[in-house]
């Protein structure tokens, strides 16, 4: 499909720019007919992603950079986030429900991206760093909900 | 998944959606009651605090209710 | 002065990114102790820069890219607009009060960011683009406000 529309944002690894990426992807979204839930649920995958590269990737380190991609056809949002950090060992095992190599944490943000989003795929070279890319079609939300009741 | 999922829902079309315009509303408002209180302009994060929104949102909140953003943007979209 | 903060934003020369580019920056720049009326302003700024490159330097083109650099310091955001688009032949011109080179427009873009912004500075090569700095210092306003009265 055409892109009609396309940014990049780049960004230090810093907890504060969790939310301004955050804000940055829906404001870009919400030039399609999304919802207000819709964008929220966007969001959640973007702050599980970003977070993702700060506290993993990155390991807190706050001097590296965080890149995103998105891009717009008639109906959906394409999103990639990007680090070059430690990367994934095994990222079958990374996507596993409650799978963290951080004991004070819940394994739970790969479920999100994925039940949030539509097309999760995740790239990773270990010391290299991670690539995960996901798309969002607009109404697929409501269809989902339907679905689910 | 499921129960945030519909804790989250709210199915308002988001482009000049009436939340949307009722959060810039209440936004503007605290800024008049906190410029009375305090007898000066509130920050960003002044008012962020007394709504419990964040910074981002109160920004987007106030951009989309007033879209559109200018007389070009008019003619051109 | 050290910079806490800094991003970048890249987006398509279409007229839908000048509202999205001006709600990232703001919400870049609500990092700091801004008031609504501090990023009312910077968002003109940020508005006239931005149609400027979509308008004069790349004669609507809609294909082309406009970059945004943004960084933060204690108490300043510093703002860069650049594209790679036909340039400014007399920059000293270019920043009179009602000067344009479209009839149909006021000429008074500049006249905006040099009133709502510090530091203005413009670099431009015909044929090759043009950048424009600007800075906002938290508190700024204010002062200028006071001053007015
Ligand atoms: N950007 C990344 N860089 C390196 N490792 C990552 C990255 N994203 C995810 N991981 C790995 O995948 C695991 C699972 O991620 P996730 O599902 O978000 O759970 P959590 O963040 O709670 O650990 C993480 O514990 C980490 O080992
Ligand atoms: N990014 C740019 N690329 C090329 N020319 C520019 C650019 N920005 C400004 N100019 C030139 O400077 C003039 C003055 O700009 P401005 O003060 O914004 O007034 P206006 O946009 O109303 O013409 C424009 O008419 C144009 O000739
Ligand atoms: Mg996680
Ligand atoms: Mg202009």
């Amino acid at each position: 499909m055409p892109l009609n529309n396309q940014m990049k944002l780049e960004f230090l690894s810093i907890p504060a720019n969790i939310s301004f990426a955050r804000a940055t992807v829906a404001a870009f979204a919400s030039q399609l007919e999304f919802t207000l839930s819709d964008l929220e649920e966007v969001k959640v995958a973007v702050s599980e992603a970003v977070s993702n590269s700060i506290i993993h990737g990155y390991r807190n380190a706050p001097d590296r950079f965080i890149k995103i991609y998105a891009g717009l056809t008639e109906n959906t949002l394409e999103l990639s986030i990007e680090d070059d950090g430690r990367g994934i060992e095994d990222i079958d095992r990374a996507l596993q429900p409650a799978f963290t190599t951080d004991p004070e944490r819940l394994g739970l943000g790969f479920v999100f991206m994925q039940s949030f989003m539509e097309n999760l795929q995740v790239d990773s070279l270990p010391g290299r760093g991670t690539m995960v890319r996901m798309s969002r079609r607009v109404g697929a939300g409501a269809v989902q909900n339907s679905r689910e009741h | 998944v499921g129960e945030i999922r519909r804790f989250l829902r709210d199915d308002n079309p988001v482009k000049v959606s009436r939340s949307v315009k009722e959060t810039a509303y209440k936004i503007q408002q605290t800024r008049e009651l906190l410029t009375a209180r305090l007898g000066r302009e509130p920050t960003i994060g002044e008012i962020a605090g007394e709504l419990s929104l964040s910074r981002e949102e109160i920004v987007n909140a106030l951009e989309a209710a007033q879209t559109p953003a200018s007389i070009y943007e008019t003619l051109h979209q």
